[in-house]
């Protein structure tokens, strides 16, 4: 078995990396369809990561946890994506507000933020800083997502960012958090996720547009 | 078994509901339900005078805090319940909009927000809290109209986001407690979690990054400036109802929750920087929305901002602490809960009958709407600190236990805004009831149910205004001597 | 003894009155080169205005008719304030200098009161005029006397007598001069005379005090003739008695009584002239230049408030 | 000592009755609606309670232990009335001057509003009474704060009750929004001493006195006094004073104006000299000041008014301003421990506290009886009513007297007492005080003359000469119940006008309660001996001087031998205070409009019109800058609010980053 151990040690020290570049290429990423898929394949290292915890903490729970996290974020999630920008019969632009270069140089200094973040609180947590790091940098990228992309979608799909970050954290701080929570947490993702494609589509049927720049009724 | 009922009541309700397209014999159904569920937050309150605290499992507890909050929500929700059979007495058949979809959404909100109340678990907590966002966020964007889809839009999202860091927090909260020895089944566990605050001193950073990110995290739900975003959006384009509901329980639920962590925090490294914080919020709130009321165009909106106001005494309360603090910022919530459902009735008649709620477009109130402005004023009397209303009593705790901390900033900007608040309410009551009426109402008396709602409503004010009765005397010490 | 003498010199304060307005029209005529009338002729004059009958306006009401009798009651009460020849007046002793004032004041009110009661243009002209010229001479008229008061340091106007009566002629004080001249100017405007007012001219632009009373004849004209002619012999007294007391009676004796009542008819006569002399001399002021005239007045008495301050170290 | 024990315990229960009484008149009306007989029942009530206060002062007033009345076991704070000396005196001023108001009530209100109106007019006037008897009798800061809060609430009810027209509506608003920041500064001035005293209760407070720090007692002075200036009407703070007692139904016009102002001197009293036993040494200076420029502006202000009300109301400022000389000059005694002159002083503040809550409200239930008679309070438009109702003339006659500080009437003696103490000032050793307190004899001097001008006119237009209109034509004399109440003040005032004593010696213990080791100077006692003596001088000659003028003949005016004196050629209000107004220029910037019909003739016109207005507005110089701010504040923050989603998601970012930047760097 020591294949897997190998492995594991090489996702522990590794699967930062794979983070921080889905992070940036998400900061470039134009068409709707590829951030999803980029979240897709961010999920799924965090899936790899967790599986990784698992089974060098020797914790069982930790499994069923990954197991929820590879079905809900790695294919269920995307897949609800799909289908709602097919449903939308919209642009497949992001509709960014700041260009893809400016993106990259903020995430690059979100990540540079992230690390700088973490380093005191690192070693008294004693885990591996770069993984707290890339959690932080995680939900910093996702409010960023939020903040600068105009489409509707794109908020979802930034506060997802933001939930992988924090469940991250969790998961690497505390080895994740009571099973029933964590489930009571996907079971809210899954039906906020739901409500926000009702809104999408009334938001569309009502506007029909999907800037949410645009929605500017309500002020003062 | 008590506890369980009173979730079950709800929830089993919300489905049933869905079962009766009929809208009158969904509105009786729904007063039956309400009434259960009434009594049962009763029994419930009850019990936990008589026996102290009733215990459910591992993550359901009910203790003196909890029970005052379920008082006040069991309250406003039968008047809410009262007042929505008569508002939903013409509304269609749309598809979602329509009177049972509304009865079941609200049972379901109110599910919610009992499970908030008591839950013993800090995780189960926020699982509820952000469902109070999905439940509600439907019946925001119940009326499906532009206006009412943003609303709904904005507070999901700004809601779902504020939530995500409350999660943060409490995940670094546990990430404090398991670090200091707590059994990681027990690291959520309110009770818990104060036995063990004590031994957590040592990590007063973790602790005070977890209050950061619980404070700004829940404080959007209550409505702090500048989280607050969210709260004048939802309050306008909510129906009536939920008006009442959200800035009437639901804030308090957020409100309750903060507590619940600022009472941990405190017992851990002192009552210093949660302090601290609270009554930057607090201050910052009240200030902020006290200007804004001035420059109000639309009545519920006008409302909005005062309640997030309020929640900014509220904070201040809690924020002096201090037994009298305390003792004024929780009666605070719900004296402020009775007034602000009043308020929102009657801007509900209001929009029934004038059809709208541009303030500008509306005056001569006093002659074409006797009851309904006699309501307004008295709420508004009521809503700004005058005697003999409720909400003086409570300001004058507050304001008393702050002067004699010698907090004079806060007491300072607190009296100014108080002054620039009832200023902008006189303005808009004066141009809203005097002068000559523009349009005639359809109905100018009001239908019973109305009648009922509001009547006891203002008396309730009145009647804290005189004297806090025995029943409240003991919950609050209860309620105070959980959070000690 | 005391209280008889006291009564006297009020009587003689209240009937001279007439006698002194004919000395200084007697007077005022040798100047212009005239014959003038005989100094008793304002006794003929009240004598005939009694016998006559009262001509009352149709539309005036009872306050038109007790008007002049209240005003001659306040002036008379104002007279048994001011000792003549005995230090002590008759309520004196107490009746301070603030009741003196407001006296006058009382009987003011009530004449512009009738005057308006007449119903045509000129009381009400008059009652305005008069309103202003009142309520500014209060100021120096208070403070002249209060500045006399803090160096007695007595209010009553016995007491201020009584203090002047014991300092010699010639350590006389800056504070008296300043007082005199300001009191002096303002008894001018309260008496309604030169170059305030002119006692003697019929044509309305002019006219003050003689306005107020155009509608009164008869009885009532008489009251108001007498009491203007104790309130200007009152004044006269009052002067005498506050800066010049020296001569009066320091006992009973009726030798002393009589020097004095010579020592006074002295400074009387003398006051008179000196009177007679501003009134054919100076030109009535200008409406709106008397304000500055007794704002001059004003100015000279507050000095001398500030100067007792100085005196009394 | 028996006695004593017997008086006590009469003032005790008929303290505690007239609060009940006061209470029940709302149930009262609640059960019985629109019956006219619980209505008498009503009125009578409220008489026979304003009675009862003024009886239970007068006991009060004699005994050195105080009334208390706890209803703590009610409130959620100490809720306790305590009936010392100086609250028996201000419990006694309300009575003496409600009563009468509520006479005048009882025929007012029925002649002039409908049945719902009537109800909750006296159900208002009721609670205004109980909460302004709270007020001087509170002896806990919630008390005191519940009530006074509670009396602007309903005072500003009364006067909506008139109508709600807009402008009207917009001086109430400016009413209550400078009634509520009063509030607020003095509910902080009795919050300040709670960190010392540990205790709302007035005696705890008293006694933390020595452990007040001197800046706190500084800031307690201020406040205390712009927060009781507020509702005293001193300028610059009295905007809201012209604008709403002239608008209120006239009884609550004597109540406002005779009673509710004083509420403010009591609670500036009970501060200055109670609790801080005379604030730092400059305050008095500085009331002097404020209270000097408040009298003459007021008395100023009044003279150019031709609305009988506004012209009351601008007096009630004079009045005020003439009270407030004689607390500041109390202050610069005291703080110089002159304890006879502050004695003095304060007497005489108080003393005319009292008169002008007679002499006030006679003259406003005077106006109404005018309004009610004529249907108009323009003076230019009344005239001759001295004829037609000679009652309620004579009784205004008399109010016109005591206001004009007449002797033989009130108003002359405090004036006199406000005198006196100035004069008193030059015997205090101090250069400043030598100085300025006499020379304030000279403005209180020019003060009195404005008045008395001020009220002839009042007096001379409104009432005498001919009818200026149809409605002062066809006037008829008020009913009984109206003429009553004014003759029962009229000889109130004249009473204490000519026995001045009757008033002084009770002050006197007042006083000896707040000033230790100080009573009147003997020559003031004295003094107050002759007055009865000149009245008797004075009414003596009068009396035979009219017996002397024999017999009257009816004879027209005359008019320079022209026929036809009409009444448009009598002096009118505005010609009247035209020689002042000029003088006093400076005063007005007053706008003249002059406008000849037709224009191309100017020396041969058809009609001349002509109009002066006042430019000079604190309004304008004050007020409005400071709204303005607050409210482009607000529209700044409005700006902020953008509307879009991604910036509210911002603010929450930034929030947080804030915080958490806070907590890395405190560590």
């Amino acid at each position: 078995m020591g294949l897997v151990a190998i492995a594991t040690s090489k996702i522990l020290s590794s699967f930062s990396v794979f983070l921080f570049l889905s992070i940036l290429l998400l900061a470039v990423a134009r068409r709707i369809s590829t951030n999803v898929l980029l979240f897709g394949v961010q999920s799924a290292v965090i899936t790899a990561e967790v599986f990784a915890t698992g089974f060098q903490e020797k914790l069982a729970e930790i499994y069923v946890v990954a197991a929820m996290v590879f079905v809900i974020k790695v294919m269920l999630i995307p897949r609800a994506f799909f289908v709602l920008t097919k449903k939308l019969k919209t642009v497949h632009d992001v509709k960014a507000s700041t260009t893809p270069t400016q993106s990259v140089f903020i995430v690059a200094f979100l990540i540079y933020l992230s690390y700088a973040a973490v380093q005191s609180y690192g070693q008294e947590v004693r885990v591996p800083e770069d993984g707290l790091a890339a959690a932080v940098a995680l939900i910093l990228t996702g409010a960023f997502l939020m903040v600068s992309r105009r489409k509707a979608l794109m908020q979802m799909l930034g506060l997802l960012v933001m939930e992988n970050g924090i469940f991250l954290a969790a998961l690497l701080t505390t080895f994740g958090m009571p099973l029933v929570i964590e489930i009571g947490i996907f079971f809210d993702i899954l039906v906020g996720l739901l409500l926000m494609g009702i809104f999408t589509f009334r938001i569309r049927d009502t506007f029909d547009h999907l800037d949410v720049s645009k929605l500017r009724r309500l002020r003062g | 078994m008590i506890l369980l009922s009173s979730l079950a009541i709800p929830l089993l309700g919300a489905g049933l509901m869905l079962g009766f397209a009929n809208a009158k014999i969904a509105t009786r159904l729904a007063l039956l339900i309400g009434a259960a569920e009434i009594a049962s937050l009763g029994a419930i309150v009850w019990q936990v005078h008589i026996r102290g605290v009733l215990q459910e499992g591992r993550y359901l507890r009910a203790d003196g805090l909890s029970a005052f909050f379920l008082l006040s929500i069991a309250f406003v929700f039968g008047l809410v319940l009262v007042y929505s059979s008569g508002y939903l007495r013409h509304m269609g058949e749309g598809r979602f909009t329509s009177a049972r979809w509304f009865y079941s959404l609200v049972f379901l909100f109110l599910f919610t927000m009992i499970t908030v109340c008591l839950s013993a678990n800090l995780g189960l907590m926020w699982i509820m809290m952000e469902g109070t966002t999905l439940a509600s966020a439907l019946l925001v964007g119940f009326y499906n109209t532009e206006g009412a889809v943003e609303a709904g839009w904005k507070y999901l999202m700004v809601c779902t986001v504020g939530i995500a860091f409350a999660l943060f927090g409490t995940i670094v909260l546990y990430l404090a407690a398991v670090k200091d020895g707590v059994k990681s089944a027990d690291a959520l566990d309110w009770l818990s979690l104060m036995t063990a605050a004590p031994r957590m001193a040592g990590d007063g950073h973790l602790l005070k990054l977890a209050f950061v990110f619980v404070i700004v995290g829940y404080g959007t739900k209550i409505g702090f400036v500048p989280m607050h975003s969210w709260l004048p959006d939802a309050h306008t384009e909510a129906p009536t109802p939920i008006s009442a509901l959200l800035s009437g329980v639901l804030l308090n639920c957020a409100m309750y929750a903060l507590m619940r962590y600022d009472a941990i925090i405190s017992h851990a490294i002192g009552s210093g920087f949660p302090h601290a914080l609270l009554l930057i919020f607090g201050v910052m709130s009240m200030v902020v929305a006290g200007l804004l009321i001035l420059v109000q165009r639309n009545l519920k909106r006008l409302m909005a901002y005062s309640s997030v106001e309020h929640m900014g005494i509220i904070a201040i309360g809690l924020g002096v602490g201090g037994p009298l603090g305390l003792w004024g910022a929780l009666l605070h919530t719900f004296n402020h809960s009775v007034a602000k459902s009043l308020l929102f009735f009657s801007a509900g008649n209001v929009r029934h009958n004038l059809g709208t709620l541009r303030m500008d477009g509306i005056s001569g109130m006093s002659r074409t709407l006797p009851q309904t402005s006699a309501a307004l004023v008295v709420g508004s009397l009521a809503i700004v600190g005058l005697p003999p209303f409720g909400l003086f009593i409570s300001e004058f705790a507050i304001l008393s236990e702050a002067f004699t901390q010698a907090r004079y900033l806060v007491v300072t900007l607190f009296l100014i805004t108080l002054s620039v608040v009832f200023g902008g309410f006189a303005h808009h009551l004066f141009k809203l009831l005097c002068g000559q009426p523009v349009r005639q109402p359809e109905r100018s008396r009001l239908i019973p149910s109305e009648y009922t709602v509001m009547g006891i409503a203002a008396f309730c004010l009145l009647l804290f205004g005189a004297r806090v009765p025995y029943v409240f005397r003991v919950l609050l010490q209860d309620a105070m001597a959980v959070l000690r | 003894m005391k209280l008889v003498i006291n009564l006297l010199q009020a009587l003689m304060l209240i009937l001279g009155a007439p006698l002194v307005r004919g000395v200084i029209s007697r007077v005022k005529a040798r100047l212009q080169r005239r014959r003038g009338a005989s100094i008793w002729r304002p006794y003929s004059d009240l004598f005939k205005l009694l016998r006559k009958e009262d001509l009352v306006p149709p539309t005036s009401s009872v306050v038109f008719r007790i008007a002049p009798a209240l005003l001659l009651g306040a002036t008379a009460c104002v007279a048994a304030f001011v000792p003549v020849v005995w230090p002590i007046g008759l309520l004196a002793s107490r009746g301070d200098l603030f009741l003196l004032v407001y006296f006058l004041a009382f009987g003011r009110f009530f004449l512009s009161l009738g005057a308006f009661d007449g119903g045509s243009a000129f009381g009400g002209m008059g009652a305005s005029r008069e309103a202003l010229v009142s309520s500014l001479a209060e100021t120096p008229f208070l403070l002249a006397l209060t500045a006399i008061a803090i160096l007695a340091s007595h209010a009553d106007i016995s007491g201020m007598i009584g203090w002047t009566l014991q300092q010699s002629f010639f350590n006389i004080s800056t504070v008296h001069i300043l007082a005199f001249t300001s009191l002096a100017m303002v008894v001018l405007a309260e008496t309604g005379r030169m170059p305030i007012d002119n006692p003697t001219t019929h044509l309305e632009l002019t006219m003050i005090h003689e306005a107020m009373v155009l509608e009164y004849s008869g009885p009532s004209l008489a009251l108001i003739e007498a009491a203007s002619a104790v309130k200007l012999h009152a004044m006269l007294a009052l002067l005498i008695g506050l800066f010049m007391p020296w001569g009066m009676a320091s006992s009973y004796s009726g030798g002393e009584l009589g020097l004095a009542f010579i020592f006074y008819a002295a400074k009387v006569a003398g006051l008179i002239f000196v009177l007679a002399l501003i009134e054919s001399g100076v030109a009535k002021l200008r409406m709106y230049l008397v304000p500055d005239f007794l704002g001059v007045a004003s100015a000279l008495s507050a000095l001398a408030v500030i100067f007792t301050m100085l005196v009394k170290r | 000592m028996g006695n004593s024990q017997l008086q006590i315990g009469m003032a005790n229960i008929a303290f505690r009755s007239l609060l009940v009484g006061l209470g029940i008149v709302v149930p009262l009306l609640l059960m019985a609606n629109r019956a006219k007989r619980m209505r008498r029942i009503v009125a009578a009530l409220i008489a026979v309670c304003s009675l009862a206060a003024a009886m239970a002062g007068a006991t009060a007033l004699f005994q050195h232990t105080a009334i208390r009345i706890e209803l703590s076991v009610v409130t959620p704070f100490p809720f306790v009335l305590t009936l010392d000396q100086l609250s028996a005196f201000f419990l006694l001023l309300i009575g003496s001057a409600a009563t009468p108001v509520a006479i005048f009530s009882a025929s007012y209100f029925e002649l002039h509003y409908s049945d719902q109106l009537r109800n909750w007019i006296w159900g208002f006037v009721s609670l205004f009474l109980l909460s302004m008897i709270v007020v001087v009798t509170a002896s806990t800061i919630f008390a005191f704060l519940f009530a006074w809060e509670l009396m602007t609430l309903v005072s500003a009810g009364l006067v909506l009750m008139e109508g709600d027209s807009p402008e009207r509506s917009h001086n109430v608003f400016i009413y209550l929004l400078m009634m509520h920041a009063g509030a607020a500064a003095v509910a902080a001035s009795f919050f300040l001493f709670l960190p010392f005293s540990h205790t709302q209760d007035f005696e705890g407070i008293r006694f933390s006195l020595a452990t007040v720090p001197l800046g706190t007692r500084t800031a307690i002075f201020v406040l205390a006094f712009a927060g009781f200036g507020v509702k005293a009407g001193i300028i610059p703070l009295h905007l809201w004073l012209p604008r709403a007692h002239p608008i209120a139904p006239s009884p609550v016009s004597a109540l406002m104006s005779g009673i509710m102002l004083k509420t403010a001197v009591y609670g500036l009293v009970r501060f200055a000299f109670d609790f801080l036993g005379g604030g730092p040494w400059w305050s008095g200076y500085v009331v002097l000041l404020i209270a000097a420029v408040t009298a003459l502006l007021g008395i100023l202000y009044a003279i150019a008014e031709h609305d009988l009300k506004r012209l009351l109301a601008y007096s009630s400022v004079e009045n005020i301003g003439i009270i407030f000389l004689g607390l500041g000059t109390s202050l610069i005694f005291a703080a110089h421990h002159n304890f006879v002159g502050a004695a003095l002083a304060l007497t005489a503040a108080l003393m005319h506290a009292f008169n002008h809550a007679l002499f006030k409200s006679l003259l406003f239930l005077g106006a109404g009886a005018v309004s009610h008679a004529t249907h108009t309070l323009d003076l230019n438009q009344l005239g001759g009513l001295q004829r037609r109702m000679p009652a309620t003339g004579l009784a205004m006659l008399v109010g016109c007297c005591s206001i004009a500080g007449l002797p033989l009437f009130n108003g002359f003696i405090s004036e006199w007492l406000t005198f006196r103490s100035f004069v008193a000032g030059s015997t205090v050793l101090n250069t400043k005080t030598q100085v300025i307190l006499p020379l304030m004899v000279g403005i209180l001097a020019m003060i009195g003359g404005l008045a008395a001008a001020c009220f002839v006119k009042v007096f001379g237009v409104g009432f005498l000469g001919r009818p200026r209109s149809a409605g002062a034509e066809h006037a008829e004399e008020a009913p009984f119940a109206m003429r009553a109440s004014l003759s029962l003040l009229a000889a109130a005032c004249v009473c204490v006008g000519i026995f001045p004593g009757i008033l002084l010696r009770p002050l006197g213990l007042v006083i000896g309660g707040l000033i230790p080791a100080a009573g009147l100077p003997a020559d003031i006692v004295s003094f107050t001996r002759i007055i009865p003596w000149t009245a008797a001088i004075v009414l003596g000659i009068a009396g035979m001087a009219v017996l002397l003028s024999g017999g009257k003949r009816i004879a027209r005016t005359w008019a320079c031998g022209l026929p036809g004196l009409t009444s448009r050629m009598q002096y009118s209000s505005t010609g009247f205070s035209k020689p002042i107004r000029f003088v006093f220029a400076r005063v007005y910037r007053p706008e003249r409009k002059v406008e000849r019909l037709p224009a191309d003739q100017p020396y041969f016109p058809v009609s001349v019109s002509y109009s002066s207005v006042r430019t000079t507005s604190w309004e304008r110089a004050i007020y409005r800058p400071f709204v303005d701010l607050f409210i482009s504040i607000a529209y700044q923050l409005r700006r902020l609010q953008t509307g879009n989603i991604q910036v509210y998601l911002l603010y929450i970012f930034l929030a947080l980053v804030c915080l958490l930047t806070f907590v890395r760097f405190e560590r």
